[in-house]
């Protein structure tokens, strides 16, 4: 699976999934720490919709990570003080950028992920939608 | 034995710090920051708006840090952010893909999507609620729980609360002037200090940082007389951004190969302001401007504000104070302005005494 | 005294344009232009290749109705605003060799300090309101270099003598003035440094009859005075033929006639100056 | 005596272009005026005498021919095409001008009138303010009215100043355009006498007059004109004169 | 969470863009280099100008000394020393000969500066012009333009009102013939000192970002005219009552109980050194 | 790398300090420089500068036979992004330049404005040696007499130098570093007087 796909699942699904994802790899190969779970910034580069232009919006607080798995990097980030997921993303991306075969066998716990993440969204939206104002139109 | 320099200061400082401490304290109850970020949503929003720093912990130990105090609590997390190292720009965020939690336009009623109230202050009643004295976690838990199991319609599901803009509506009609896609990279005013006459992006970024009250009090002054616009709120919608950034390691990424970090809560405005636009051979038409407000968290009049501020800033008409860019942009920033009114607390001695000497010298010329 | 030969001021094909241009108007003399607006990118010809020299101890007139680019001409020539083209030699300036078009802003205030008066039509332009009289002319002086207060009041005094403003009034600030007298303290103030050049732009317009012919005979008087080579734009003929010596009409941005001032008034050539001269009651 | 002026062939015609419609004032006039002489035009009104004398002075611009001047300063030079520095030049120093009409600035008194002539030629202060009492006295201008302004004055005091100042340069060549026109007769006397003084002092003049037996006994050389072109010429007996 | 603040609290991305814009700032003496100003975590207007140019400078073999209102031991001065030593651990010292970097607040240190040193200044409001015209826009053009006739129209206004220049601290210098420059809010007193100082000036504005330098052996002169020379406070016939210096800034003090009014030296560790060196030598004496 | 990038930079930075605030005051990078460990076809006390000044937030230019592959160097090192020299905030000239090359580029290198002078090129320059000698005799800003220097780098730079910094405040500094890493500041305000002549 893409990157930006699964790092949406990881970091929008339970944080167990990852967790878990990365204990099958931590069991089985040597995971070096490059660089420690830290804090830093990403500043937010948004466009408006008055002239179209950019601007920057302000900075979100992360956690970074990143580990090497036999040469392959691997880097974890996500918005907050997150230190354990963001080194479990890390060894994740390092296990999909050294395309070990574990990762074949992960789709279907992320797919999984997906439509549970999908079907509370769904409906947490439709709870939102009874706050919408129906307008009923007059028939003539 | 020699003289020893006097410890006034240093040991006043301490004492004055652990009254500080006993403040805080004296009551005997210390506040948990997960209450804090559970229980005070707006504060929070208004401190990492404000702070221009996105996080709802760390907003929340700023606010106990200074009990409250939102210049202060801001002032802290400014702080902080200056020792914290920018590794990533995200990729344009566009709000097409906000995940909308409140929508609303007063331009139209019936807006494709529909008007989406959301959580909202508007319609209640403000008579203090004395329920609340008496509330507890358990009910909380109890409400919370009957507010699941409430019915729900099955609607259509396709944009998943990515609702279509208002002004894209208004787009397709000719209403706006058309603006191409502007990729010039933006100034960052906490890199590069404002200079004038100042960028776009400078302006919203001074904008969507400013002081909530700043910014409100002067986007009040321009629709109240000092200024000329009449606008009109064309979409207000509250939710969910998500932000991504490229990887680190490739110069050229591919769009599946980014990196997603998380959602951030945002308000959109877009004001609607009517305009006289030359179309050429003389020949004027009205057409719509938008005047442009997006900031952190839920802040709605601040949001609303920033877009009456965009636009006057944009026409820059100096006859008003608030078409003035050095104006408008040097007073609006929290910290620079609670520092600068509260160094005033500060020792004078040696200026006033210079005072002092001029003072008593003018006064000596004049009785000559 | 007259020197035919050397003039003050040379201007050679000034051209000021506010608008990019398109390949439609390209040139100032375009036949796409109505009037000096290229209809096709709204560009405004404000100057157009506009040349003449300025003699010493000579009053020269330009006369125009307002959009005629009078006005624009001395903004360019006291760099108020930036000439889009052309070439401007003054004699005291590098002996009257260098463009000064083409100096840096530093000389540009260099030679409007030193070299340059300017009188405007609206004296907020050139006073400061809430700043004293004889602090207004001071300003002057000072940026001519002038360090020495007792000089300078002495000076100021002088010259407030000369426009009639009493000297009791002298620490008070020109916004407690009358229009007449404020355009007096302006006039002091653009003397102040002996400039070899004085731009007059439309100064009595606006101002009450009476008060205007009063500012004429001051101006009048100075000159005779102190030789001071002047340029005195006004759409009002009145207020040429008293000033001037020569005149030139201007009308979209060009000069489209030039002579003596009594030829200009009883013998005018070009249809629109004919136009002008029977206008004027 | 040499030729001061020399007018080949001047034409002038107005172009009126709001009523679009062309004036021939003057065609093809040629005269000459010698150094010292007076030399007089007259004609019936409308008839372009005084379109030469402006021609001369540039006040018209002439449309063909020459208008050849004998300068001082310049040698021989073509007042047609003479740049306006150089007219201003001779208007200063050369070329006098005087009309009926006092061609002056309001609000300024007699004595400030003459001085500042006499400032315009290049002289110190104080001397023109000794040379203006002088010419002033010499014109019988009362001098109770030296400093008054000249809209106060009567037609007679207007001319007399009008001449003083015209006078205080020392033209080489004064041209005089109806002066005489709105005076009763004891001040064209008066002027008269100071002409014939001017004349005597060697200053070369051209006048038109309408008053013909003003002009007659002043006159060594008389043109007369009709519908713009010069028809007789007659001389005075140079004995006769004076 | 971070909780290890950096050395000298910046990271070192900060610290550059400081240091660039100082390095300009030496190169045009005089001249306001705008800079992004971090936020600091002490109050802006607090000296956040002159802390960053501190924090940019020190390492750890620096002895830092910090004053305002000429005392080591005014509240902020206290404050921003402790803020230095906790993110770096650097020595501190009150005496002006010992310290490598001196940061300060309104005053000059009375013991002249030596070639080793680096005094730096906190300001307020660096713009010598803003008086005379509130738009930084037209102020930048001003000094690009070297048009400083506001400069000396203010002083002449004053003379105008009052019969001589009124200005009391801050009064505005004219650095290398060429910039005018708001020396910070230091007494007239202090002025001369930036003449020709053997030590390096750095004047440091937060909230305004502008960082601006008076190099060593740099002119530094006083704006005044011909006429109207430019004149110190003047402590005429009055003396330290701990010390007995004169010459010096003095603090104006009041006894409660007499109504008296007395003096003392402004600069505290001055006068110590001097009733140290005082006791000493009657030590001496006696024993 | 050995190199610490926060003590050992701040102590060069300070020397750099010292320098430019005293034209003509040689200081000598010798520490930092040995701590440099990589070869980017530069003097060390080179990359140390590059180290110390640069970053994401501005350009540079390397004029050099090697330029390409000190670029890189340098782009890595720092993140900051090569650029044309006439738009660089820095501009190195290596010690392999030609004969005439520092002359060349001064000519080009921006030179600030009258309203930001300080958007001016900074150029460091490698010289074969920079010593205490009588060759230049330098006055100005920072320098209570005069100072004393060699430098050794050809051409007419000094020409050129005068040429850009004849309006002041707008004009280049120089910062010349020798392989001895000794280092040397001419800032604009430094005027040079070689030979008699005036520069």
């Amino acid at each position: 699976m893409e990157r930006r796909r699964r790092t949406e699942i990881l970091i929008n699904g339970n944080k167990n999934v990852a967790a878990t994802l990365a204990q099958q790899i931590l069991a089985k190969y040597e995971v070096k720490t490059i660089e420690k779970p830290n804090n830093g910034l990403v500043m937010v580069k948004v466009r408006e919709t008055a002239k179209n232009s950019l601007f920057y919006l302000g900075e979100v607080f992360v956690t970074e990570c990143k580990v090497e798995i036999s040469g392959y990097i691997g880097f974890g980030i996500l918005k907050g003080h997150e230190p354990e997921l963001a080194y479990h993303l890390a060894v994740v991306d390092a296990a999909y950028n050294a395309q070990l075969p574990e990762t074949e066998r992960w789709n279907e716990v992320l797919l999984k992920e997906e439509a549970a993440i999908h079907e509370q969204r769904k409906n947490s939206f439709m709870k939102i939608l009874k706050t919408k104002v129906n307008f009923e139109t007059m028939d003539v | 034995m020699g003289y020893v320099a006097v410890k006034g200061g240093t040991i006043a400082i301490e004492e004055s710090i652990k009254r500080l401490k006993y403040e805080r304290l004296k009551k005997g109850v210390v506040l948990d920051i997960g209450r804090i970020e559970a229980g005070l949503r707006g504060l929070i929003d208004q401190v990492m708006s404000e702070s221009s720093l996105y996080d709802e912990t760390l907003a929340a130990l700023a606010i106990k840090h200074a009990e409250g105090n939102l210049e202060e609590a801001v002032f802290l997390l400014r702080a902080y952010r200056s020792t914290l190292p920018r590794k990533h720009y995200s990729q344009i965020v566009n709000t097409k893909d906000m995940s909308i939690e409140r929508r609303i336009s007063a331009s139209f009623k019936d807006i494709p999507g529909g008007q989406i109230l959301g959580a909202t202050t508007d319609y209640t009643h403000r008579l203090l609620d004395f329920d609340l004295m008496e509330e507890t976690d358990e009910d909380a838990v109890n409400w919370l729980s009957a507010y699941e199991k409430e019915m729900l319609d099955e609607v259509d599901e396709k944009h998943f609360g990515k609702l279509p803009k208002v002004s894209d509506y208004l787009r397709k009609e000719g209403l706006f002037s058309e603006c191409v896609m502007d990729n010039t990279e933006p100034d960052d005013v906490t890199r590069k200090s404002l200079t004038f006459p100042s960028t776009r992006s400078q302006r919203l970024q001074v904008l969507t940082r400013g002081q909530t009250g700043a910014v409100t009090s002067l986007a009040y002054a321009v629709i109240r007389g000092y200024g000329s616009l009449h606008p009109t709120v064309g979409e207000l919608r509250v939710g969910y951004l998500p932000v991504y950034i490229d990887s680190p390691f490739h110069s050229f990424n591919r769009e599946d190969d980014a990196y997603y970090i998380g959602e951030i809560k945002a308000t959109e405005v877009e004001m609607l302001i009517p305009e006289t636009v030359e179309i050429g051979d003389g020949k004027k038409e009205i057409k719509f401007e938008i005047g442009y407000g997006l900031c952190f968290g839920q802040n709605e009049t601040k949001a609303i504000a920033m877009g009456i501020l965009d636009n006057s800033l944009e026409k820059g008409n100096r006859d008003y104070p608030t078409g003035d860019e050095e104006f408008v942009l040097y007073h609006i920033d929290s910290v620079e302005s609670t520092g600068f009114i509260s160094h005033l607390k500060l020792p004078h001695y040696v200026t006033f005494q210079s005072k002092l000497d001029i003072v008593r010298k003018s006064k000596s010329k004049q009785e000559m | 005294m007259d020197d035919l030969s050397n003039p003050v001021l040379s201007v050679k094909k000034l051209n000021k344009q506010f608008g990019p241009g398109c390949s439609q108007c390209g040139k100032a003399d375009s036949a796409v232009l109505v009037k000096n607006f290229c209809p096709v990118c709204g560009t405004v010809y404000a100057c157009r290749d506009i040349s003449f020299d300025l003699y010493p101890g000579e009053v020269l007139g330009i006369v125009g109705e307002s959009g005629s680019g009078k006005s624009t001409l001395m903004r360019q020539l006291y760099f108020d605003q930036e000439a889009t083209s052309g070439e401007v030699y003054i004699r005291f300036y590098h002996d009257g060799k260098k463009n000064v078009l083409n100096e840096s802003s530093q000389q540009k205030r260099y030679i409007r300090n030193h070299l340059m008066g300017k009188v405007y039509q609206n004296p907020l332009l050139g006073l400061r309101m809430n700043f004293s009289s004889i602090g207004n002319i001071a300003e002057k002086l000072i940026a001519a270099g002038n360090r020495n207060v007792g000089q300078m009041v002495l000076r100021g005094q002088v010259l407030l003598e000369e426009v009639n403003i009493p000297l009791f009034r002298m620490k008070e600030e020109p916004q407690k003035f009358s229009g007449g007298m404020q355009q007096r303290v302006q006039i002091a103030k653009a003397l102040s440094n002996n400039p070899p050049i004085l731009l007059l732009d439309e100064v009595t317009t606006g101002l009450d009859l009476s008060v205007q012919a009063n500012v004429l005979d001051l101006i009048r008087n100075l000159q005779r005075e102190l030789k001071i080579s002047m340029i005195v734009v006004s759409h009002d003929l009145g207020v040429i033929r008293m000033l001037a010596d020569r005149t030139f009409v201007m009308l979209e941005g060009k000069i489209i006639e030039q002579g003596l001032t009594d030829q200009i008034l009883e013998d005018p050539q070009h249809p629109y100056t004919q136009q002008l001269v029977h206008s004027l009651l | 005596m040499e030729n001061i002026l020399t007018v080949e062939s001047l034409s002038k015609t107005f172009r009126l272009h709001s009523v679009n419609k062309e004036i021939r004032a003057i065609n093809k006039i040629s005269f000459v005026v010698k150094e010292g002489e007076f030399v007089g035009i007259t004609g019936k009104s409308g008839s372009g005498k005084s379109t030469i004398l402006k021609c001369i002075y540039r006040t018209y611009l002439p449309e063909s021919g020459d208008i050849w001047y004998n300068s001082k300063k310049f040698g021989l030079i073509n007042l047609r095409e003479a740049t306006e520095r150089e007219m201003i030049y001779l208007r200063k120093h050369e070329i006098g001008y005087v009309s009926q009409f006092l061609n002056a600035l309001p609000r300024i008194t007699a004595r400030e009138i003459v001085k500042q002539a006499i400032l315009e030629m290049g002289h110190n202060d104080k001397y023109a303010e000794e040379e203006t009492e002088k010419i002033l006295t010499h014109f019988e201008l009362d001098p109770q009215l030296w400093d008054s302004y000249v809209a106060t004055f009567s037609g007679g005091e207007k001319l007399r100043l009008n001449i003083a100042r015209a006078m205080v340069k020392r033209p080489r060549l004064l041209l005089l355009d109806e002066p005489t026109a709105s005076l009763d007769d004891e001040s064209k006397e008066k002027v008269r006498v100071l002409m014939e003084q001017l004349v005597r002092e060697g200053t070369t003049m051209l006048g038109i007059f309408h008053d013909m037996l003003f002009m007659q006994n002043l006159c060594d050389v008389e043109y007369r004109m009709l519908d713009g072109e010069i028809i007789k010429y007659s001389e005075k007996n140079p004995f006769t004169k004076h | 969470m971070q909780i290890h603040y950096n050395f000298a609290f910046f990271d070192e991305g900060s610290k550059r863009e400081i240091r660039r814009a100082t390095l300009k700032a030496i190169a045009i003496p005089g001249y306001q280099v705008p800079f992004a100003s971090r936020e600091m975590p002490i109050a802006r207007g607090w000296g956040t100008g002159g802390l960053q140019l501190t924090l940019s400078l020190i390492g750890k073999d620096d002895v830092l000394k910090v004053i305002d209102q000429g005392s080591d031991e005014s509240v902020n001065a206290v404050n921003i020393k402790k803020l230095v030593m906790k993110t770096a651990g650097i020595k501190t010292t009150e005496e002006t000969q010992e310290a490598t970097i001196i940061q300060s607040r309104h005053r000059i240190p009375e013991i002249p500066l030596t070639e080793g040193q680096i005094l730096v200044l906190q300001v307020p409001l660096p713009e010598p012009l803003r008086d005379y015209e509130p738009s930084e826009y037209n102020t930048k053009r001003l000094h690009a333009e070297k048009e400083y006739s506001g400069a000396w129209l203010m002083l002449f206004e004053q003379i105008m009102k009052y019969g001589h220049m009124a200005s009391d601290f801050d009064h505005p210098v004219m650095v290398e013939n060429r910039y005018v420059m708001a020396p910070s809010p230091i007494p007239r007193f202090d002025n001369p000192k930036m003449h020709y100082s053997k030590a390096l000036i750095l004047l440091g504005a937060g909230r305004e970002k502008k960082i601006y330098a008076v190099p060593p052996y740099t002119k530094v002169v006083s704006l005044a005219f011909d006429d109207y020379p430019f004149e110190v406070e003047s402590f005429e016939d009055k003396h330290c009552r701990l010390c007995g210096a004169t010459g010096v800034y003095l603090d104006e003090l009041f006894n409660e109980e007499t109504g008296e009014t007395y003096y003392q030296c402004n600069d505290t560790s001055y006068c110590l050194s001097r009733l140290n060196e005082q006791s000493e030598s009657r030590g001496v004496q006696h024993g | 790398m050995k190199l610490d990038f926060i003590h050992d930079i701040q102590r060069a930075y300070r020397k750099v300090v010292d320098s430019m605030s005293r034209p003509g005051l040689i200081t000598n990078l010798k520490d930092e420089a040995a701590k440099v460990d990589l070869e980017a076809g530069c003097f060390p006390s080179t990359l140390v500068l590059a180290a110390m000044l640069l970053d994401t937030e501005v350009t540079f230019k390397v004029v050099s036979e090697k330029e390409e592959e000190t670029t890189r160097w340098i782009n890595q090192l720092t993140y900051a992004k090569a650029d044309a020299a006439e738009r660089a905030d820095f501009v190195f000239v290596l010690y392999d330049k030609a004969e005439d090359e520092l002359g060349q580029i001064l000519r080009r290198v921006k030179t600030g404005s009258l309203i930001d002078p300080h958007d001016s090129a900074t150029i460091i320059v490698e010289a074969d040696a920079v010593t205490d000698g009588c060759d230049f005799k330098l006055t100005g800003s920072g320098i209570e007499e005069a100072n004393y220097v060699n430098v050794s780098v050809n051409g007419n730079w000094m020409e050129v130098r005068q040429q850009q910094n004849a309006e002041f405040p707008m004009g280049v500094d120089l910062i010349f570093v020798d392989k001895n890493h000794h280092l040397l500041c001419l800032p604009r305000t430094t005027q040079i007087l070689s030979e008699g002549r005036k520069l």
